[in-house]
């Protein structure tokens, strides 16, 4: 190699890609999100063929390739089916750690729901905890408008 | 199906950072050595495939920067964007649909010029799931969890897989992570999300691949030694975690049945010389064998402690170091299709599990928690 | 041996700006499930999805993933492929080989996007060099201009020829239903709209779009009993050269229309492609481009593009129509954009087109532009290849 | 369906949100801008089949597909390809916010040069611009290593 090219102080160009996105989230979306912002509720929607409750709901069913009709209301208490305790922060993490994600089977629901969890010792969660949403103060349409699950009772 | 085979295989030296390289520079020398492998020309390879991904590259229309160098000039070109597994799949039917007779694909990410929890955040749904911060650790940790729960899978089990690739990866000139640990060094490594440790984590780094795929006719005069493709298959499972149980493979069930079925394949376990799978995670090595049969549900633990998967047992898996070793992203699956070409070959030096490899796996994955799989079967012979 | 293969059924979406009432994968599956009515057939009946579109427009990694909610590709093989502007004609090519080589039998292609979900300039712009170009790019429209400038410069065309072809890409829109934009424009309109980047005004260029397209390709044996008339693929041929805009040096000509083209006429055996062809679906972002770029396809020679616009040779009724659709100037969901122009030739062959048809079609030609000044072509015919 | 009509929603990204990258120039481009900042001097690479002179350098020469070698340098003046005035403002992906217009962007080849460096061209009257144009770089005082060093290009007299 040339001279020229070598030992060469490599430059980096820090830079970034910073392009706005505004994400339209549809009829179906949209009716779930403004249930848990407007009345704290969340709801599922049916597929005819298999009979599954969809949470979060879909404009048609991803197993099945129907369309889903029925919506389904649900208490919004599950049982914790699998979490993990983060220990490595990210800038993009909702809470500080440590802090747990858990995917959820909520009762009424036949697709699990993954949140995060709080209020609650992190050495104490287990399979099959009882749950239920603790709904944030200021809310806008987005599924942290679920602040997190917390243990019942 | 018409006879294909593997004329020439390349790859770099993966490394935590290649600061000198610009994805051109590093793309170059992987095509450049599958070139001379495979004693061919350029103007030989009648078109070509490059894998990589917008993402990761921070670039869009990535294929942009590599297609010159990949030696695309004047030649009909294309890039599938996803594991260079899938890119060898189409460059492949670009063969058999009759239309070229050699195809040269590669495969390439730099890991280190982004940060990854940001990338891999981006492939959550952005209305229901991006907001929750979640990226390939944290979700790979609840299918961890889940898993090993399922079928009381320990973590010094797993720990085990990460012993075994590291070591391994210590005697492959290519790998970026290199090892003498124990299981206790495992255990003991920085807790990332129960129950993934840093060393249950594969590394991120900057490499490339490059394979040629040729038909028999043309395989025959450019190499004594080509390796041909038995059979594969690939598959996709559905999109949000929730909507599969995250202890279960399906996908790669469905992907590996199709690819043994092509390969006239019967019991795994006992006709396949060696494997290279997709271990992003130690427990994924794990998941990964019960799903392409080499055991039976849950069964992975105990196949991972019982030394069947080592070099010199009966299912030698990931002789390289696998992506625990060294895991340039895109270019995962292509690596390991190369390094299952070299145990064919029986060039795999150091890595070499016996020499008399007949059947060879290679595979890779798209998605998170091993959404969608892609199952390659490469043997000696052509029957 | 490689086994004939052809488009048997399309399905698009009603192409507008924003699609506010669905999100990206109902968007997809609306395209989807067009297709497969088209064809008669349901999910169970499809081998596996290839789907492609730009990442940085709506800023989703691994959509091939992302997508099976409304791709229907759950549970079966699903690749994505993206090479930018040129993507939809990728897709249509992997269509073509994936089918052809005999590893599927019915192969869903799905092309899309939802441009209005991010500033499609400041998208475009990260598919530069990001230390030589991207800092002082602006986006792809300067790009087509200076080509335009190269253009006027040497061959002395004028705004007045390039709103000549935005004003018969506009009518041809108003027949499309669906089509974005359906104006009945004047010339007068397009030389009156705000200029952009020199030499090129607002109704010069091509909308931001939110639009999919799904088609579905069988091999001979099953696409006769889908379809009675199939678009067989006869040849495809693409040139993806330059990795860096700074070697683009042919700014007033099409370099990789000139190589692809030459290799497609060449398979198909076409000296005179003016009077063989029967209609073209051109990737054509901007009017200049309907000038150039035809003369670089071997239409006619160099600098002759604006007389044949003029004459009247490329409308609907004319030797050689091009774009009755009202292509890319009317409708351009970029990831879609080159599957929408094969869906519409196949549309075209098999008399399907209603008031766009052009009548008698045995030869059709879909291109695809983008990246570097890339160019990818596909011939469809109406008789089975020999 | 939802029995009153709401407006339907749009989940808008962060307004911070971003992907950082640290992307590597690599050997030749790294020496390219060196050379920019430390003495205002462009070099390009020659390939050794068709002697064609790469500006920016780069390692593989697309037609011929050899690894290149010389360096040559190129300029300091050189001729304006083709150009275009901006009058239509967009988002800038370095920074998120739109860029003032007008400003005039061209592909610029240097003398000994074969291929053309794109970089904004600085004019007082418009109607000077034109193809063939003879123009020379303006630096920044403040240079670090970016392309940017380079302020513009400007029309020689």
């Amino acid at each position: 190699m040339h001279e020229f090219w070598r030992n060469v102080e490599p430059i980096i160009y820090e830079g970034r890609i910073k392009v706005p996105y505004s994400w339209q989230a549809g009829e179906t979306a949209t009716y779930f999100l403004t249930r848990l912002r407007d009345e704290q509720k969340i709801v599922g929607k049916k597929c005819p063929k298999c009979r599954k409750v969809l949470v979060p709901p879909r404009k048609n069913c991803p197993f099945c390739f129907v369309h889903t009709d029925a919506w389904v209301e649900l208490s919004g208490e599950g049982e914790v089916e699998t979490f993990t305790i983060v220990r490595r922060g990210t800038r993009i993490q909702p809470r500080k750690t440590p802090f747990a994600y858990a995917v959820i089977r909520l009762d009424g629901a036949d697709t699990r729901f993954v949140h995060v969890l709080g209020e609650v010792e992190l050495g104490k969660i287990k399979e099959g905890m009882r749950v239920k949403p603790v709904f944030a103060q200021e809310r806008k349409g987005s599924p942290l408008d679920i602040a997190y699950f917390k243990p019942v009772g | 199906m018409e006879r294909i085979a593997i004329v020439g295989v390349g790859q770099t030296k993966h490394e935590a950072r290649k600061i000198q390289d610009s994805f051109a520079d590093m793309v170059y020398e992987a095509v450049k050595m599958a070139l001379e492998d495979a004693g061919m020309g350029v103007n030989q390879v009648d078109n070509v495939i490059t894998t990589s991904n917008d993402f990761w590259d921070g670039r869009t229309i990535s294929s942009m920067a590599t297609g010159d160098v990949s030696g695309a000039r004047g030649k009909n070109v294309s890039c599938v964007e996803g594991d260079g597994t899938f890119g060898a799949f189409y460059g492949m039917t670009r063969i058999l649909s009759g239309s070229y007779g050699t195809t040269l694909v590669t495969a390439y990410s730099k890991g280190s010029e982004s940060e990854s929890p940001m990338i891999t955040n981006a492939a959550f749904d952005p209305i229901y799931m991006r907001c929750l911060g979640l990226d390939l650790v944290t979700a790979c940790a609840l299918q961890a969890r889940r898993y090993m729960k399922r079928y009381g899978i320990t973590e010094e089990q797993m720990a085990m897989i990460s012993v075994k690739n590291h070591l391994n990866a210590l005697s492959n000139p290519n790998a970026h992570l290199g090892l003498k640990i124990t299981v206790d060094d495992v255990m003991k490594s920085r807790k990332v999300s129960d129950p993934l440790k840093l060393l249950d984590c594969s590394p991120v780094s900057d490499g490339a691949a490059c394979i040629i795929l040729a038909n028999e006719e043309r395989a025959r005069k450019i190499t004594d030694k080509p390796v041909w493709v038995k059979g594969v298959s690939f598959c996709a499972d559905a999109y949000l975690l929730g909507d599969r149980d995250l202890a279960e493979c399906k996908a790669l069930e469905k992907a590996a049945r199709k690819a043994y079925g092509m390969a006239g394949i019967r019991d795994p376990r006992r006709e396949i010389d060696v494997a290279e799978v997709y271990d992003a995670f130690t427990y994924q090595e794990s998941m990964w064998t019960e799903g392409l049969g080499f055991c039976g549900p849950g069964e992975g633990g105990k196949l991972a402690v019982s030394g069947a998967t080592a070099k010199g047992g009966d299912i030698p898996v990931n002789p390289s170091g696998g992506l625990l070793g060294a895991h340039p992203v895109i270019a995962g699956g292509l690596i390991r299709m190369v390094e299952a070409v070299r145990q064919i070959r029986g060039q795999a030096g150091a890595m070499q599990v016996k020499d008399n490899v007949k059947i060879a796996l290679a595979h890779g994955v798209n998605g998170v928690c091993g959404q969608s799989h892609c199952v390659w079967l490469l043997g000696r012979n052509p029957n | 041996m490689a086994r004939r293969t052809a488009i048997v059924a399309t399905g698009q979406t009603y192409h507008k700006s924003i699609r506010r009432d669905v999100n990206g994968q109902e968007l997809i599956n609306e395209a989807v499930v067009r297709s497969l009515e088209d064809a008669q057939l349901t999910m169970d009946d499809i081998d596996g999805v290839i789907i492609g579109n730009m990442d940085h427009f709506e800023g989703i990694n691994y959509v091939d993933c992302w997508s099976i909610d409304g791709s229907g590709g759950y549970m079966k093989p699903t690749m994505k492929l993206t090479t930018g502007g040129t993507t939809g004609a990728t897709l249509a090519i992997a269509g073509y080989h994936m089918v052809a080589s005999g590893m599927f039998d019915k192969l869903l292609v799905i092309g899309w996007e939802k441009n209005s979900e991010s500033d499609t300039t400041g998208g475009i712009i990260t598919c530069t060099d990001p230390i030589v170009e991207r800092p002082i790019v602006a986006g792809a429209i300067s790009g087509l201009a200076c080509e335009a400038q190269a253009y006027m410069h040497k061959y002395g065309a004028t705004p007045r020829d390039a709103a000549r072809v935005s004003v018969r890409d506009h009518k041809h829109g108003c027949n499309n239903p669906h089509a974005h934009l359906r104006l009945d424009l004047t010339i007068e309109d397009v030389l009156h709209s705000p200029v952009l980047a020199d030499p090129l005004r607002l109704h010069d260029m091509c909308p931001r779009t939110d639009g999919a397209c799904a088609v579905i390709f069988a091999c001979e044996g099953i696409a006769e009993k889908i379809t009675s008339a199939p678009a067989w693929v006869l040849a495809t041929a693409n040139r993806h050269m330059f990795s860096d805009y700074s070697d683009v040096v042919q700014m007033a000509s099409l370099l990789s229309m000139v190589e692809a083209s030459k290799e497609l006429w060449g398979k198909l055996g076409i000296k005179e492609p003016l009077k063989k062809v029967d209609v073209i679906e051109m990737y054509q972002p901007y009017s200049w481009a309907g000038m150039m770029w035809i003369e670089d396809m071997g239409l006619c020679k160099k600098g002759e593009g604006p007389r044949l616009i003029w004459d009247g040779v490329t409308d609907m009724g004319g030797e050689l129509p091009i774009n009755p659709s009202g292509g890319v100037i009317c409708t351009n969901p970029i990831g879609a954009t080159g599957l929408i122009r094969a869906a519409e030739i196949a549309l075209q062959i098999q008399g399907k087109a209603d008031k766009r048809q052009v009548p008698d079609v045995q030869l059709g030609v879909s291109t695809g532009f983008g990246g570097n000044w890339w160019t990818d072509m596909i011939a469809f015919g109406k008789k089975k290849p020999a | 369906m939802p029995e009153k009509k709401t407006d339907l929603l749009t989940i808008h990204s962060a307004l911070d949100a971003e992907q950082p990258f640290r992307w590597s120039a690599g050997r030749y481009r790294s020496r390219f801008m060196q050379e920019i900042r430390d003495h205002k001097r462009f070099y390009g690479i020659k390939c050794p089949k068709c002697g064609k002179v790469y500006v920016p350098p780069k390692r593989v020469c697309g037609p011929c597909f050899v690894e290149m070698d010389e360096p040559v340098e190129v300029g300091p003046e050189g001729e304006i390809m083709t150009f275009t005035i901006l009058r239509f403002s967009f988002v800038d992906p370095e920074t998120g916010v739109a860029k003032p217009v007008p400003y005039a962007y061209g592909a610029v080849k240097f003398d000994g040069a074969d291929t053309q460096l794109s970089h904004f061209i600085e004019y007082e009257d418009e109607s000077k611009l034109r193809i063939g144009g003879r123009v020379r770089a303006v630096f920044q005082e403040d240079r670090k290593g970016s392309i940017k060093d380079i302020r513009a290009f400007k029309l020689i007299e």
